[in-house]
Formats: structure tokens, C-alpha cells, sequence
């Protein structure tokens, strides 16, 4: 176990390993897309009221799950550099970061492109909807003070700080909106997603937040490998992997 | 000044210079770009936040609050406009080129609002939406914003000329540029008003066109002097 | 020629008289320093014939010629490339293309760093930098207060060729420094203590 | 460290004189001092003019006005807490020091939010009165201000140590630290909000002031951090 | 006794590196100058060794004893007098009162500037104010990064003395200069051009 820790801190065997793991991973995920997008979009049956429009869970739902995951992952990431330093989790971080970013922001589209249909308005303050914006806005202040720093090992450190204090008070946000919402008259609208979902339709669905798991890896894991490169494009394992030596 | 010493860079080429100097250093990084647009995107939110998330009273609101935030940010940007220019000694060399220091300093004065008021009026569809703003406001509130920023801006550029060197003096001014922007907001957000209610929005732009050129043709004036103080009190 | 004049000059910085009676003409070819302890008010007097400060100035200035100015303060933005800096600086009062600019940061030493944010550069390189200027501008008065500060030997014996050669092709550099340095050129000496209004 | 080498100044003179060396530098340019009050007064003006005067529709709106723009006030000031120290090198000398630069880092938010937020919290009665808040409401909106504003500028704080190595961080900082002031936004608006009502405030003010006390044990160390890395940036 | 061992340190900054295989071992009454060229990697290598600098530093640097650092940058706040600044400098490491202030300030001829803002002193008097630092801390490692910049010549005068002052005291001195000094004391130079790292 701790050999295997051990290594997962060098960068030379992450770079092999990770080229095996999305060998293997990557076609994995696409399958399990294809498959759930089919079942999801063409053969589970319509909604009683909305219709196909609901169909959109099926990239809204696992998008915002995967989201909100990949924030600890994160902070997970930036715990681990801080206090063992381990380079390698300074990568991870900040290939996590602009990842998770993305998904938050396809989570929004998709809602907001729902919205429309179903509530006849593009953006309601929801709580739950308000707290994803604000993941959103944190995944954007991780992203935006890594580009700033210029001597990008102080930037992994600061990232990580920064997302340290993200994970604590991520709580606090949430439940803080989740008061602010109910204290306050109640919107006009309703969020619609308490009513229980049949089977026929949940299956798939999970199914998708499964594939939307493997694709959050997959792409950290290439991105971690890109900038693996990169970092030690002057040394040996590098130039003879890319047959310059 | 002798012969040989005409200016040997046409006052153009001297303007645009001064404009790319002012903008490369704003945008080091394309990133650097998005940052007023975020800003404005967040602080839009804190409203709905503070006020509650009663979606029919922030309608009523949203050309307030759009207006309100905008000025805003192009106060908190504004400040700063010369204050680099000063510390790194630019300010110096600016007043000795040989064109007018009033016209390489609206160059960047430019440069800036390009980089916040502009962009920021471009976007600001997307959170007049998140405040339901009613879509046939949208076009008023863009163009009364890209004409109500420039405004802004110039007169920001004034007050921040003035104060870049005065450690004690800042107060006071600042309360001499406020009033001045107190126009601006009116004219804007009522346009905006007049938009939502399918009203005359067309006449209170007009107006807001007509405080762009005073300003366009006066602040630079002002600019200048003001830096000239400056550099003496430094 | 001359390229400044400056009769009874007296300075005062914050209420507190500094000189007075300060005389001075600098014509084509000359070399001045402005010599004095700390404080004395070279670099005030020197703003002053720059034409930098007003307030707190007496007497009559004339310039004759256009000037370039370098001080403390380095007037480099710190997020731009030296290759930018250059190209786009203020005192750059010629039209001038990369090729240029890159011939005047190789003869600063600085080849290699060209796209290198100067805030990352050493005290020294940004000093080097600075100077570079000198070698884009047409003015023929040149303002340098302190330039050899944070150079290596290497660069003040560069900087003393620049000054050198500028004073002999007709120009005129007025300079103050705390260092000894050796130009090929006869240097006149301004003594500030003895203009030291009481 | 060898005996000799023993702190010969003890970590309260230490915190002290810190605390002095910040406020001394503050209170030498009292327009900084002043700004965020002169900020907090004209943006409370600002908002009947951008919103129209009705009296009935403000005052329902005031504990959010005041709220968000006391929140926007600090978010202004807080950029500058750690700035110059950075710039003139001071932050170099308190890494070197002997204690702490949590502990040290400290002294300097209290200095700055006795300074900026403390001052605001005192006079905000004024401006409450302007938009038409409840008297018996001010009371919960002096004590939420006095919480809220604390915890506000430990929060800006850990921002500005992040953001202080970065040029043109400004607006980098508001977006890093936004987010994480919404929590403080809701809890200190809805104190005032429930004042208002002769609801429930004092559990609000409450959670204010655990908020306040878990990042008063929190916010130096990510300081302290935080100012370690900017320094190695830098 | 040692008061700073250095074995083996790396230095790269920005992803460039720049010296490797540095060792060194300061005792109590050395005089050590950093010697190279703008660039080289003087300022980042007393940093490292100062402890100001982590990242990017490998090798093991202990330091024995507290350390001063006087760098480029002043760590002087503008808007203070020099009396203020002083008293209340964080590398002020013991108590003092006012009149050992105005003592110190006194021995850096800045006598009547007291209760000026350090804003409105010259390049040579803020300089001054900076170095009078030495004179109020008992840190027995001095770092000092080009302290001699700006002085005139009693204030290089000055400083020589100060240095050798506490080199016999048993104190260690590490600097850097562009500029000769004469100190009543043997010097030892690390030139840093053999440690440049390819
Ligand atoms: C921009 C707008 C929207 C955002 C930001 C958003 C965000 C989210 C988030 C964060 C989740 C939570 C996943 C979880 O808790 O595990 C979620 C789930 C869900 N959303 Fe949305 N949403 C938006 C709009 C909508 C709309 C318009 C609908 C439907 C009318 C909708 C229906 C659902 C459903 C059915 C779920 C899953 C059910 C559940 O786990 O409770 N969302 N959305
Ligand atoms: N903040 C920084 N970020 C990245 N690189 C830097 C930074 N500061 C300096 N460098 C680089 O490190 C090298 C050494 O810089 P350093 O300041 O240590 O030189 P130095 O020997 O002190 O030179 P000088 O005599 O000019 O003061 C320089 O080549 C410079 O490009
Ligand atoms: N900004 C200022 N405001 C008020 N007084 C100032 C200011 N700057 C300098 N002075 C005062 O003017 C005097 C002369 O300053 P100046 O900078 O001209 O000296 P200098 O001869 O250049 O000295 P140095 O050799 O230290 O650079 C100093 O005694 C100083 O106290
Ligand atoms: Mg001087
Ligand atoms: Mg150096």
C-alpha cells in the first residue's frame, strides 16, 4: 500500500500507470455514455407532464453530481500538497480545477436551458441552484489565481490554501442558502425534482452519473499527464518516450 | 525648440502606443480580461442574496440594481487608473513627450474602459436575465451601459488623476467626483425603466450621447492638468 | 550651443528651502554632475530642469533641446516583457521595429531575456533595462539621476561608453552619482553645497 | 537557536507594536481611513436614485442595501491590507521575525478593521435612517454590522495574502472571496431582516458570531500560509 | 561557531535554474561578500539562505542564530516619520525607547528629520533610515543585499564602520555589492559565476 502511495508520487510511473488507467478507462466511459445517452434520450419513456424536455437530466443531473464531487477531490488534492508536499497532488489539483469548472457550468446551461420550458424563465434563485453558482464562482477563483501567479509552484500552493478554505465553508454556503431560501417568501416556482422518479427513467440515469464519474477521471488523468509532460520536458524518461533520445 | 527636434513620432502613432502600453499591461493575460466581467457577475448576485429571491420585486429592481452595480464597478476600477503610472515613475515620462499629456492619457483612459466598460456592457444581457429583466429591455440596457461607462470612466479618470499623488486630499475629491456620476445613473437607469415599460428610452440615450461628448471633449483637459499637480505634489 | 539654461534657480521642496542661486549652461558636448551629500537636492534640482517639478521652483529655465529622463523610478510596468517595455515606453520618440529593439536589449546584455516579465529580472537587469532607452531616443539632453545604481563593472563601463559617446556626438548629459566612474569626456562638476540656501 | 538567541521581545509586545505600526500608517492618511465610510454613504445615496424614490419600496429593501453595500465597502478596502507591506518589504522583515506571522498577521486585520469595519458598523445608524430602516431595528444592525464586518475582513484578509504577489490582482481578489462571504451576507441581512419583523434576530446574530469566532481561529493560519507563498512568488 | 551552514543548495526560480552545489559556512567574526554579475543569482541565494525563500531552494541551510535582512526594498512605511518606522520595524527584535532612537538616528546624520514622513526624504536618507535598523536589532547574522546603493560617501563611510564594528563583536556579515568597500576586517568572497547551473 505504501509503495504504491510511494509511487504514485513519481512522476516517470504516474505517467505509465496513468497511460494504462485511461487505456483501459476511456473507452469504458464512452461506452457507458453511448449506452446511457440511448437509453436515456430514446428509450425511456416520456415524461407524464413535461414531456421529452426532461430528457436533459440525463446530462444535468450527472453534471451537477460529478460537480459538486469533484470539488472535494480538489481540496482533497491540495491537503495532500500542503502537508506532505507531494508535487504530484499539486498536478492533480490543477488539472481537477478547471474540469470541474466545466461541469458546474454544463450543470447551469442544461438547467437553465430546462428552466425555460418548465418554468417559463431562464434562472429562478433557488437555493440549490444559487449554491451551485456560488461552486461555480469558487472552481473560477481557483482557476483565474492559478493563472495569476507566475511561478506556478507558489500558484499550486496558493490554490491549494484557497481551496482548503472552499471545503470549509462549502458547508456553510449550502446550508446558509438552504435557510436564506426557506426564510424568505418561497419563490413562485417550484423546484420539480421531489417527485419520486419511475425506474424506467432512474436507471439510465444512474447509469449516466456513473459514465459522467469516469469522464471527470479520465479527463483529470489526461490533463495530469499533458502537464506532466510539460513540466519535465527536459528530462530523459520524457525525451525517450517521445523517441527524441 | 530647435528644428531638429520636431516630434519625430506623429501625435497618432504616439496615442496608439500609449493605448497598447496601457492595455498589454491591463491584459498580461487574456484571463485578466474576464476578471470586471466576473466581478460584475458576482456582485450581481450578492444582491439577490441580501434583497430575497423574490423573482417578481427583483424584476422590478433589476435596472436599479444592474445600473447601481455597473457604476460600481467602474468606481472600484477607476481608482486605480493612474496609480501605476505614478508609483513606476510612467507619469514622469509621459509629461515629458512631446504631444500633449491630456491625449496620451485619454489613450489609456481608453485602453481601460475597452477593458471593463466596454466588455462589461457587452455581457450584461446574461445578468440582466438572471435578474429578469424583460428581454425587450435588453438592447436599451446594453447601449445606455456602453455609453453611460465611457462617461464613467472619464470622469473616474479625473478623480483618479487628481488624487494618485494626494495621500491627504483623496477624500475630499472623491466627494467632488461623485456628484458627477450622480447624471449618469439617472439617465441610464431610467432609460432602462422606460425600455421595460415600452416607454421614450430613446430620448433619455440621447441624453446620455450628449454627456459622452462633453466629457470626451472636456475630461482630457482636466486629466492632464490634474496629473501635472500631481507629479509636483510627489 | 545651448541646450539648457537655467539662471538663479531656487528650490524648495515642502516649505523647506533647499538652493538657491543655482546657475547653469549646459551646451552641446558637455558633461555635467551634480555633486553633493544625501539630501542635498540633486535630484530635486535635476526634476526641476527636466521641467518635472514647478512647484517650489525659481529663477529660469530654459530647454532648448528635447530631454530624456531617467530617475529612481524605472517607468517599467512590471507585467510586460522588456521587448514590450521598449517598444512601447513613452520616451520612445522614435518609430522603431522589433529588430531594433532586440539589437538594444543584446547590447544591455539582456539577449534571452526578451519575453521574460521584467518583474521576474534581477535589480540589476531591470536597471539595464532602464537604460536600454537610451538607445532609442532622439533627445539630446539626457537626465540620468543615479544610473549606475545596481550595475555590475560590466555595466557601468557600458553605461560610461553610452554617456561617452553621447556627449561626443554633440549631445549633453547632466547626472548625478555617488560612484567614481572614468569617461572619456571632460566632466564639469556642480557642486550643490554651495548653493545651500540657509 | 543557541540561548542567547531567545525572543528578547515578548509575542504581546511583539502583537502590539504591529498592531501600532498598522494603524499609525493608516490613521497618517485619514482619507483612507474615511473612504470606506464616504463609499458606504454615496452608494447608499446612489440607490433611491437608481431605484426611484418611493419610500414604502425602500425601506422594505433597506437591511439588503445596507448589507450588500457594507459588504462591497470592505471587499474595497480589503485589497490594500497587505499590499504596501509587500511592496515596501515589510512582509519579508515579519517572516524574519521571531514570532509567529499568523499571530503578527493578525494585529495587522484588527488594526485595519478597527480602522474601516468597526467605524462603519458605528456610524451606519445614519445611513440606515436615509433608506428608512426601523428604528428598533438598529440596534441588530449596528451588532450584525460589528460581527459581520470582522468576519468580512478575516476572510478579505486571507484574499488579499493570496492576491498581494499577483499585479492587477484587484479584481482577482473579489472573486476568490465573494463566494465564501455569502454566508455572512445571509446571516447578517436576515438578522436585520428579522429586527425589522420583531422576528427572531438574536439567533441569526448568533450564528453571526460563530461565524466570527471560527475564522478568527481559522483565518491566521491560512494567512500566515497564504503571505509564505506570495513572499516566494514575489 | 557557526551561525549559518549552507550544503549543497540549488537554486532555480521561475522553472530557470540558476546555481547548484553552493556550500558555505559562516562563523561568528566572518565577512562574506556574494560576488557576480547582474543576474547571477545574488539576491536569490541570500534570500534562500535568509530564509525568505522556499520554493524552488533545495539542499539543507541551517541558520544558528536570529537573522537580519536588509534587501533592495526598505520595509519602511512612507507615511511614518523615521522615528515612528523605527520604533515600531518589525525587525525591531528588543525594546526600545525613543531617545535610542533618536540616538540611532543621530549616528545616521538624520538629526532634525525625525518627525519628516520617510516619503519626503531623498534616495540617500531613506537609505539611511533603513540601515539605522542595524543599529537597534541583536540578530547576530546581518544580510545585507547592496547596502552601500544610494549613500554618499560618509554614508558608505559609515556603514564600513558598522560592518567591521560587528564582525569583532563576534556577529557574522553577509553582503553583496557592485561597489570596493575597505572594511578593518578579512573578507571572504563566494563568487557565484563557478556555481552556475547549465
Ligand atoms: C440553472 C438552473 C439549474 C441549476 C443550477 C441546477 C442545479 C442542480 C443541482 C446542483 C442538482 C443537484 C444534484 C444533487 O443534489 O445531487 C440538480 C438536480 C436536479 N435538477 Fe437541477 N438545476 C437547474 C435547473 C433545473 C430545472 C429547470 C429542472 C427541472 C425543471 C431541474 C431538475 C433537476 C432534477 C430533477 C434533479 C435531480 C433530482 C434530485 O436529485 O433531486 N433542474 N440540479
Ligand atoms: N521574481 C522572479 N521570478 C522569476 N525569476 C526571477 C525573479 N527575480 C529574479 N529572477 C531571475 O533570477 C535570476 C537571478 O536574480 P537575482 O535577483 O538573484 O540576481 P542578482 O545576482 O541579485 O543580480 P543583481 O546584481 O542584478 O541584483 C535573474 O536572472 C532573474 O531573471
Ligand atoms: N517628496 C518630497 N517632499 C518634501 N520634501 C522632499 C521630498 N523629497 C525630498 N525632499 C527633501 O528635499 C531634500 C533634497 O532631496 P533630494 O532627493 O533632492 O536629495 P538628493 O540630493 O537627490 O539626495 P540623494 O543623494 O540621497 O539622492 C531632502 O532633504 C528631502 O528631505
Ligand atoms: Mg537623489
Ligand atoms: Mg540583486
Amino acid at each position: 500500500m505504501w509503495s504504491f502511495i510511494h509511487k504514485l508520487g513519481s512522476p516517470p510511473w504516474f505517467f505509465r500507470f496513468g497511460g494504462s488507467l485511461v487505456r483501459w478507462l476511456l473507452p469504458l466511459t464512452l461506452i457507458l455514455l453511448l449506452v446511457g445517452a440511448f437509453w436515456g434520450l430514446l428509450v425511456a419513456p416520456p415524461d407524464f407532464r413535461q414531456g421529452n424536455s426532461y430528457r436533459i437530466i440525463y446530462i444535468h443531473v450527472p453534471a451537477a453530481v460529478v460537480a459538486l464531487a469533484g470539488y472535494y477531490v480538489m481540496a482533497l488534492a491540495g491537503a495532500i500538497s500542503l502537508i506532505w508536499r507531494i508535487k504530484m497532488a499539486d498536478i492533480a489539483m490543477k488539472a481537477a480545477a478547471p474540469v470541474g469548472a466545466v461541469l458546474t457550468g454544463i450543470a447551469l446551461v442544461t438547467g437553465a436551458i430546462w428552466g425555460k420550458p418548465t418554468w417559463g424563465t431562464w434562472w429562478v434563485w433557488d437555493a440549490r441552484i444559487t449554491s451551485m453558482l456560488i461552486l461555480f464562482f469558487l472552481y473560477l477563483g481557483v482557476v483565474a489565481l492559478f493563472e495569476a501567479y507566475e511561478n506556478k509552484a507558489a500558484a499550486a500552493k496558493a490554490c491549494a490554501v484557497l481551496s482548503l478554505v472552499g471545503t470549509v465553508n462549502i458547508p456553510i454556503i449550502y446550508k446558509s442558502v438552504d435557510w436564506w431560501y426557506s426564510l424568505h417568501q418561497p419563490a413562485s416556482i417550484k423546484f420539480t425534482g421531489e417527485s419520486a422518479i419511475d425506474a424506467s427513467m432512474l436507471y439510465p440515469l444512474l447509469l449516466m452519473i456513473v459514465a459522467f464519474y469516469g469522464l471527470f477521471a479520465v479527463t483529470v488523468v489526461m490533463n495530469m499527464r499533458a502537464e506532466l509532460i510539460w513540466h519535465h520536458r527536459q528530462s530523459a524518461w520524457v525525451r525517450q518516450w517521445a523517441g527524441l533520445d | 525648440m530647435s528644428a531638429s527636434d520636431q516630434p519625430s513620432l506623429s501625435l497618432g502613432a504616439s496615442f496608439f502606443r500609449q493605448f497598447l502600453r496601457h492595455g498589454k499591461a491591463l491584459a498580461a493575460s487574456p484571463a485578466d480580461l474576464l476578471n470586471p466581467l466576473l466581478f460584475f457577475f458576482m456582485v450581481v448576485t450578492l444582491f439577490p442574496l441580501g434583497l430575497g429571491p423574490d423573482p417578481e420585486r427583483l424584476s422590478q429592481m433589476a435596472p436599479g440594481i444592474l445600473w447601481v452595480v455597473a457604476l460600481l464597478a467602474s468606481l472600484m476600477v477607476s481608482g486605480k487608473l493612474f496609480a501605476s503610472d505614478f508609483e513606476d515613475g510612467s507619469l514622469e515620462q509621459l509629461c515629458l513627450a512631446q504631444h500633449p499629456l491630456a491625449i496620451l492619457a485619454l489613450a489609456e483612459v481608453l485602453a481601460h474602459w475597452l477593458g471593463t466598460g466596454f466588455l462589461l456592457a457587452l455581457v450584461s444581457p446574461v445578468f440582466a436575465l438572471m435578474v429578469g429583466l424583460p428581454i425587450q429591455a435588453l438592447p436599451v440596457l446594453v447601449i445606455s451601459l456602453l455609453l453611460g461607462s465611457l462617461c464613467l470612466t472619464l470622469i473616474g479618470a479625473v478623480g483618479s488623476a487628481l488624487t494618485v499623488s494626494i495621500r491627504r486630499g483623496g477624500l475630499l475629491l472623491s466627494l467632488i467626483i461623485i456628484p458627477l456620476h450622480v447624471p449618469v445613473l439617472i439617465f441610464g437607469s431610467t432609460a432602462v425603466v422606460e425600455a421595460t415599460r415600452d416607454g421614450n428610452a430613446v430620448s433619455w440615450l440621447a441624453l446620455l450621447a450628449a454627456l459622452v461628448l462633453a466629457s470626451l471633449a472636456l475630461a482630457p483637459l482636466a486629466i492632464g492638468a490634474a496629473l501635472r499637480i500631481s507629479l509636483d505634489n510627489g | 550651443m545651448s541646450l539648457l539654461i537655467a539662471t538663479e534657480v531656487a528650490i524648495e521642496r515642502g516649505d523647506r528651502p533647499l538652493l538657491r542661486g543655482v546657475s547653469l549652461c549646459v551646451e552641446s558636448g558637455e558633461l555635467w554632475q551634480l555633486v553633493g551629500p544625501n539630501g542635498v537636492g540633486k535630484s530635486s534640482l535635476m526634476r526641476a530642469l527636466a521641467g518635472l517639478a514647478r512647484l517650489g521652483v525659481e529663477g529660469a529655465i530654459r530647454r532648448q533641446a528635447a530631454a530624456l529622463f531617467i530617475g529612481h523610478s524605472s517607468a517599467l510596468k512590471r507585467a510586460l516583457t522588456p521587448l514590450d517595455n521598449l517598444r512601447l515606453h513613452p520616451a520612445c520618440d522614435m518609430p522603431v521595429d522589433d529588430q531594433q529593439i532586440a539589437r538594444a536589449l543584446r547590447s544591455v546584455s539582456l539577449a534571452g531575456y526578451e519575453s521574460v516579465p521584467v518583474g521576474a529580472l534581477s535589480a540589476g537587469q531591470q536597471r539595464r533595462v532602464a537604460l536600454a532607452r537610451l538607445l532609442i531616443t532622439r533627445a539630446r539632453l539626457w537626465f540620468l539621476d543615479e544610473p549606475f545604481t545596481a550595475l555590475d563593472t560590466a555595466g557601468c563601463e557600458w553605461l560610461e561608453q553610452q554617456i561617452t559617446g553621447h556627449v561626443a556626438s554633440g549631445g549633453a548629459v547632466v547626472f548625478t552619482s555617488h560612484q567614481q566612474s572614468r569617461f572619456g569626456a571632460r566632466q564639469h562638476d556642480l557642486d550643490l553645497a554651495r548653493y545651500v540656501s540657509l
